[in-house]
């Protein structure tokens, strides 16, 4: 038996058992369910390791009382604790403010869920695991990414509560600043590999150097520094720390979410952690190798594992984020996209058309390629960062 | 309690002689309100400024002013270049009620018999009409000294209660001068935003008055006694023979 | 209500009823099944009783405090989520800013006259199921500063309170112990009949009224239908 | 700023920030008109933890006033305690002995450690992070509070000092563990500042924010750090030289910019300024009696008169005004609270700021409802 | 360069995460109702009355029902009625004792400030802090009863200060014995021995 393709057979399996009429439908309806399990369970999974992680990083112990309810002796090192929470969201009253727009206040949990489930349709979970082959895969993916900002506008505007209206204001002005660099930062990929298909970008990271070193685009200086712009741009997309405005604890209450309780509150932090997550999955294939394993001698874990290894490792790098940085400002936060993040997307783009356009410089012009390609990145860098941060240093005090 | 400054001369060390203004700061620290005194009279000639003493081992005395010219004192001694009294730390309320002072007098009374004069105490009574007083405590940051303690007095504890803010002169009196509008009902007449500021607005009495009784909310008082007991007992359930 | 007894009398030892568990180790049902329980269990049938466990069990274990701080105890309370205590070992650490989300108001603090409509708004804003702790001396009775004209002599006068810990402020360990008895609390509700839970049972006010601010005093001073003390155990033999 | 209200500009919007809001640091209330999310007005509203300490205090004792307040500033207990003492002893005549003026300074000392590390940590809060400063700095806290707990009984209220004295002479086990815990505390410093002081989003984010002008602080009464960072040198501990205070050798820190940047520098270079000071006195604490054999804590009557007392406190300056009519109680109990008065510019400092740039101003002046209402 | 505060943040935070696995300093949680808290002796909450004897708390209580804890108890939570009756005291003395004795714990601030006025050593501050009720009216007034713990519970909380509070009491009663036996002595001399009111042992 394969564990590589276990999966599919499994899945063939399955179909196979029903008539052929059928079967088309059967075979979607088995992937949804199955990629609903498992990234529900990622999410569920993701929350406690978020609580526990950020406990540890802040010296203490985080949930671990939780159990079972029939065995009380049982703690599980509280691992359980995501399904004591949704049992309490689950079974909590749902209030709908008097002012509210019912219909708004109703649609934004569930369309917002709904536009960040849409991404994992393209992610290719393993060699040859993908749920949906689409040409313009990317082109898909970010459609229906930037539609979850409209359901947080749905649901700022929808409760009729100022705190949750500026945070609508915050997730549109966010939303625009940042589609531009996370959209940008990804043609220099689609440049070097001439192709908008996911799958294709993942396979095209195959092979090793000396069968050690992968053949990842992060690990080029125009795909270093895409990725760094895509890390940036999906911690904003995704509203997490250092860019969480639209729900900042501090200021805004709870943002667009004040007015949720119960289900529908637990809707929102599900559709937080999937839309994470997909970018997270579109990060690991586009500049990660995907399913490749980092080393050739590794390849005996199956393609999927890998995916998920890296996936596991983008989201405790989000964690790890949250736990230290604080939030920016708005508009410190749109100057970082217009006047930092766009322009330095701008000149990768250049870069990675330097980088398609000299891929048979050999010998000694490889190096020569390699420091070409990072002056493009670094010096701006370092410019355009002593533009951003000009008048802001730590400075040195008087005594009396 | 403070006694108000008299005009007889009893204590040679507080009263203010005409002295020449350079002789005194050479012998006083010149914020002692002794040295202030005579300066702020010759500035101020229309104004009427008494010395408070304090009879406590502190002996920080204190200037009243008049209402009228309070303001213009004040901005007198924040931009005196001697002074220099830019800082107003501290401005309290004080409710002073009107009370009755039972004055003893000593007479000796020629003994009609024609022996020694006979010491006899005469006591009268008198009512010392209440009022509410601010005071202000004042230090110089630029000098670094002080404090120069002022007092102002309102007329009476009912009607005539205004007194001039010195929110205009130090800023920091801004919340202490509302605080002491809301807790004593003294009006700052040039106050620029003079509301309550720590009870509610619809808040009809004054608090920290001397007078002033609580709302009846002394339904659980398990142990009670004194004040509170004689509250609590209103709310004992009546039960005949026992607390009729 | 409840949570209280027929009036206090002087003479009576207060021991007669089991008022508090030992410190620590669970809470009042948290062991052992009482006569009481047994029956239910027999009426319901052995699925009802797991599912009303389960669900017991999923909101013990999720408790979201509303993030609400009045005075002292409020330190102490941030101090119990801190590294040394770690309210978050019971899933709690998930200080929600918006009362929609939250389960849990811990009263932490003096609550003032002013303040007191204010508290009584965000409990009705919170959804049920919805539990109070009423932490520190003044929360509970006003505590040291209930001879103020500004302070309300217990926040149990407007809403109804599950836990009062004493403590002036209680130490994070003592907030720790009330959390575990609240969670008894909730592991030992039922979902129906005449023990059912508070928010299940169909006549329990969900909202209270919202006292206003009067030109003395707060109006009404309390909520008569739901603060109705014993009378004092002073008011026969009179001390004078 | 931008204030019109015409077609072009949309209407304003009025939010009520608090009494129960995350950054308010309890129950504070901030009226503020937005347009968009530029603040055009802002007016602070007070006494949702107005618990009459006044009014309570002039109808108990002289002493029973004393676990009051601790309850005023609950973060700094010590330093309260002190105050009150300090007006009293001002107010009887009482004189304290070496030992307790040098207990006295250790306390006041440590309080400060602790306001300022939780101050940092709740102005990180509300600066944005998920709690990992404000816990850093809550860790340091208990150490803290073990020591005042083990000494004084109670972790936050400690009524650990009398009018002539202190209550509980340190054994030198306390004496030990609070001089190693001093001799460490730098380090949780410098930790500290590598994680935070050059994060370039900190710096962003306070570096010109709410600068405050030298004689616009002086003028409206701003005392402590947040004076210190206009760069005025006033400090009471050099200016009236309570206490011991001129025995130690020490530094003011000063600012330049008054802006946030500079209020949290100073609470950083006070605390470094401080461990030199609990340093020294752990050196040269003498031996002897810690009580004023003259003071008479049950029944104290001072005589007739007033006095007012006043110290730096971690928040500024803290001053008690007591006026005695010779009776048990003080006929005037008056706290100066600087939390209330470092507010006065709060509206100065906000307008044509953000919310998020005011949420972060008020954590940076340093408020506790306890003192701010009383 | 930019960026560079932001990894030593990183690296900070990256210290104590790893920190917390192996290094006590940085793993700080203690785990409550499984570890109950190190108390120091001097931690203070709530009164209590020290009784001599374990056995009959009721009839050995050290208070004499003076009153003064309750006049000076700052927030008067403090309620005591006076007995009508005396009962002989540790020394032997006849002392009244306290009928009514109660305290309310939802208002106690654990001041200490009734430790500080008692003349009698008679109430000290407890170390019990787990006392969350579900009734503030029956549930947090402690009546005497409840109150009474015994020496040797003081003992086991504070050792040293009880220790030095027996001391004093031992002189005292030593003082106090020696003085009645003076007393007894003149009397015998005077040889018009009546029993004296104040003569017998001390109960223990």
């Amino acid at each position: 038996m394969n564990l590589e393709t276990l999966p599919l057979q499994l899945r063939n399996a399955i179909v196979d058992l029903f008539p052929p009429a059928l079967q088309w439908f059967v075979h979607h309806l088995l992937t949804i369910t199955v990629i609903l399990t498992v990234f529900g369970l990622f999410f569920a999974f993701t929350t406690i390791a978020e609580r526990k992680l950020l406990a540890r990083l802040q010296n203490r112990l985080g949930p671990n009382r939780a159990g079972l309810p029939w065995f009380p002796k049982l703690k599980l090192w509280g691992i359980t604790q995501p399904f004591a929470d949704a049992i309490k969201a689950i079974t909590k009253e749902d209030i709908v403010p008097a002012a509210a727009d019912k219909v708004l206040h109703f649609l934004a949990p569930v369309l917002i869920v709904a536009f960040s489930l849409l991404g994992f349709a393209v992610l290719p979970f393993g060699r040859n695991l993908i749920p949906v082959e689409l040409d313009a895969a990317l082109l898909y993916f970010f459609a229906a990414g930037a539609a979850t900002e409209l359901a947080i506008f749905m649901a700022g505007w929808g409760s009729r509560n100022k705190y949750s209206l500026l945070a609508a204001m915050r997730a549109l002005a966010q939303l625009i600043s940042y589609e531009l660099p996370l959209i940008l930062s990804v043609v220099p990929v689609v440049m070097v590999c001439g192709t908008l298909s996911t799958k294709a970008i993942a396979a095209a990271q195959g092979g090793w150097t000396f069968g050690l070193l992968p053949h990842w685009h992060v690990f080029t200086p125009w795909g270093f520094a895409a990725f760094i712009i895509f890390l940036i741009a999906t911690l904003a997309e995704s509203n997490r720390s250092p860019f969480d405005l639209p729900e900042a604890e501090s200021e805004l209450i709870a943002g667009h979410l004040t007015e949720y309780s119960g289900f529908k509150y637990a809707l929102f932090f599900m559709a937080e952690y999937f839309g994470l997550t997909a970018l997270s999955g579109l990060g690991v294939t586009l500049f990660l190798g995907g399913w490749q394993a980092p080393c050739e001698f590794l390849q005996f874990i199956p393609s999927y594992l890998w995916f998920m290894i890296k996936l596991v490792g983008m989201i405790v790098f989000f964690i790890w984020v949250r736990g230290t940085l604080l939030r920016l400002r708005i508009d410190q936060l749109t100057r970082l996209s217009w006047k930092f993040l766009v322009p330095l997307a701008l000149l990768n783009l250049g870069n990675g058309a330097f980088w398609a356009l000299t891929p048979d410089w050999t010998g000694p012009l490889v190096l020569a390629r390699w420091a070409i390609s990072a002056a493009i990145v670094v010096v701006p860098f370092v410019l355009l960062g002593r533009r951003l941060t000009a008048g802001q240093a730590p400075r040195s005090y008087r005594y009396a | 309690m403070i006694v108000p400054a008299s005009p007889d001369p009893a204590k040679p060390d507080l009263s203010t002689p005409p002295v020449a203004e350079n002789s005194l700061a050479s012998a006083l620290p010149p914020f002692s309100p002794s040295a202030i005194l005579p300066r702020l009279l010759a500035r101020f000639p229309a104004a009427t400024i008494e010395l408070v003493p304090n009879p406590g081992p502190a002996a920080e005395h204190s200037l009243l002013l008049d209402a009228a010219h309070a303001r213009e004192i004040a901005t007198f001694l924040r931009d005196d270049d001697m002074l220099r009294l830019d800082y107003c730390s501290n401005a309290t309320g004080i409710d002073w009620p009107e009370k009755e002072i039972v004055d003893t007098v000593k007479k000796s009374v020629p003994d009609p018999a024609g022996g020694p004069d006979k010491v006899v105490e005469e006591k009268t009574k008198r009512i010392q009409p209440g009022y509410l007083e601010t005071v202000y405590h004042l230090y110089s940051m630029a000098r670094k000294h002080g404090p120069v303690i002022l007092r102002l007095r309102t007329e009476n504890r009912n009607d005539r209660i205004f007194l001039p803010s010195l929110t205009p002169v130090w800023k920091s009196c801004d919340f202490q001068e509302r605080e002491i509008f809301d807790l004593y009902g003294i009006v700052f007449l040039g106050h620029p935003d003079l509301r309550r500021l720590l009870m509610w607005d619809g808040f009809k009495d004054h608090p920290m008055r001397r007078d002033y009784v609580a709302p009846d909310d002394f339904e659980w008082e398990p142990t009670p006694h004194g004040s509170v007991l004689d509250r609590a007992k209103g709310h004992y359930p009546k039960t005949e023979g026992l607390n009729s | 209500m409840s949570n209280l007894t027929p009036p206090f009398s002087p003479g009576a030892s207060p021991q007669d009823e089991p008022r508090r568990s030992p410190a620590g180790e669970g809470g009042p049902a948290a062991g052992n099944i009482s006569d009481s329980e047994r029956e239910d269990l027999r009426q319901h049938g052995i699925l009802l009783t797991s599912l009303e466990e389960l669900y017991g069990w999923g909101r013990s274990n999720s408790i979201w405090p509303l993030q609400f701080g009045l005075a002292c105890c409020a330190i102490e309370m941030i101090a119990a989520a801190t590294a040394r205590f770690d309210i978050a070992r019971f899933g709690a650490e998930i200080f929600r800013p918006s009362p929609r989300q939250a389960d849990l108001m811990i009263v932490s603090g003096t609550v003032t006259k002013k303040m007191a409509p204010l508290v009584v708004r965000l409990w009705n804003q919170m959804p049920e199921p919805k539990y109070c702790i009423a932490m520190g001396a003044c929360a509970i009775s006003g505590g040291p500063f209930k001879q103020g004209y500004n302070v309300l002599k217990g926040i149990d006068r407007l809403i109804p309170v599950d836990i009062y810990i004493p403590g002036c402020p209680p130490r994070p360990e003592a907030l720790l112990h009330g959390l575990t008895e609240l969670q008894a609390k909730i592991r030992a509700e039922h979902v129906s009949g005449p023990q059912a839970a508070r928010h299940l049972q169909a006549d329990s006010a969900s909202e209270f009224p919202i006292p206003d601010y009067g030109a003395h005093d707060l109006e009404p001073p309390h909520n008569p239908d739901l603060f109705k003390p014993p009378a004092s155990p002073r008011a026969e033999g009179l001390k004078n | 700023m931008r204030a019109v209200h015409d077609e072009f500009h949309g209407d304003l919007l009025e939010v009520s920030m608090g009494p129960q809001h995350p950054s308010t640091h309890g129950v504070f209330r901030m009226v503020v008109t937005l347009d968009g999310e530029q603040i055009v007005k802002l007016k602070p509203v007070f006494g949702y933890l107005h618990r009459n300490h006044e009014k309570i205090a002039e109808s108990t004792s002289y002493l029973s006033s004393m676990p009051y307040t601790d309850r005023l500033d609950y973060l700094c207990s010590m330093s309260n305690n002190w105050a009150y003492a300090l007006a009293v002893e001002k107010l009887g005549g009482l004189t304290v002995p070496d030992r307790a003026q040098y207990l006295r300074v250790i306390m006041a000392e440590l309080t400060r450690l602790v306001n300022h590390s939780c101050l940092v940590g709740f102005l990180f809060n509300d600066l944005g992070t998920s709690f990992t400063p404000l816990l850093y700095a809550f860790r340091e806290r208990e150490k803290i509070l073990d020591l005042f707990e083990s000494l004084s009984g109670s972790r936050m209220m400690c009524n650990y000092q009398r009018f002539g004295g202190c209550r509980v002479d340190p054994p030198p086990a306390w004496l030990a563990a609070a001089s190693a815990l001093v001799d460490n505390f730098p380090r949780f410093l410098d930790e500290y500042e590598t994680m935070l002081t050059g994060n370039e989003i900190m710096l962003a984010r306070t570096q010109g924010i709410g600068p405050m002008g030298a004689a616009q602080a002086i003028n409206a009464g701003i005392t402590g750090p947040c004076l210190r960072a206009t760069g005025v040198d006033y400090d009471l501990r050099k200016v009236d030289a309570y206490g011991f205070y001129p025995r130690f050798n020490f530094r003011v820190p000063l600012g330049a910019h008054g802006d946030t940047y500079d209020r949290y520098m100073m609470r950083i270079l006070e605390m470094r300024e401080s461990v030199k000071i609990l340093q020294q006195a752990f050196r040269e604490l003498p031996a002897g009696p810690i009580m004023d054999p003259k003071a008479k804590l049950r029944g104290f009557r001072p005589k007739v008169g007033e006095a007012y007392g006043r110290l730096e406190g971690p928040k500024g300056e803290l001053g008690f005004y007591l006026i005695s009519d010779g009776s048990t109680n003080p006929w005037r109990y008056r706290v100066r609270p600087p939390s209330l008065i470092n507010l006065t510019l709060l509206e100065e400092l906000c307008l044509g700021r953000t919310i998020a740039d005011a949420v972060v101003i008020l954590g940076s002046i340093d408020i506790v409802l306890g003192e701010v209402d009383r | 360069m930019l960026g560079s505060g932001i990894l030593k943040g990183l690296a900070v935070t990256a210290k104590n995460f790893v920190g917390s696995y192996h290094n006590p300093a940085r793993m700080v949680t203690q785990e409550y109702p499984d570890v109950q808290p190190q108390l120091p002796a001097n931690y203070r909450n709530f009164p209590f009355l020290v009784t001599e004897n374990a056995t009959d708390p009721m009839g050995t209580m050290r208070c004499v029902a003076c009153q003064i804890c309750e006049k000076e108890c700052p927030p008067q939570c403090i309620y005591i009625e006076k007995s009508k009756d005396k009962k002989p005291d540790a020394n032997g003395k006849l002392q009244l004792y306290p009928a009514v004795f109660d305290i309310d714990t939802a208002v106690c601030m654990s001041c200490q400030l009734c430790v500080e006025v008692c003349p009698f050593d008679a109430i000290k501050m407890d170390h019990v802090f787990a006392i969350a009720a579900t009734n503030r009216f029956s549930g947090l007034l402690l009546n005497r009863e409840e109150l009474a713990k015994p020496n040797t519970y003081f003992h086991e909380i504070r050792p040293d200060e009880a220790a030095e509070v027996d001391g004093r009491l031992a002189a005292e009663r030593a003082a106090a014995e020696e003085k009645a036996k003076a007393a007894a002595a003149a009397k015998a001399t005077a040889a018009t021995a009546t029993k004296p009111a104040t003569g017998g042992a001390a109960a223990p």
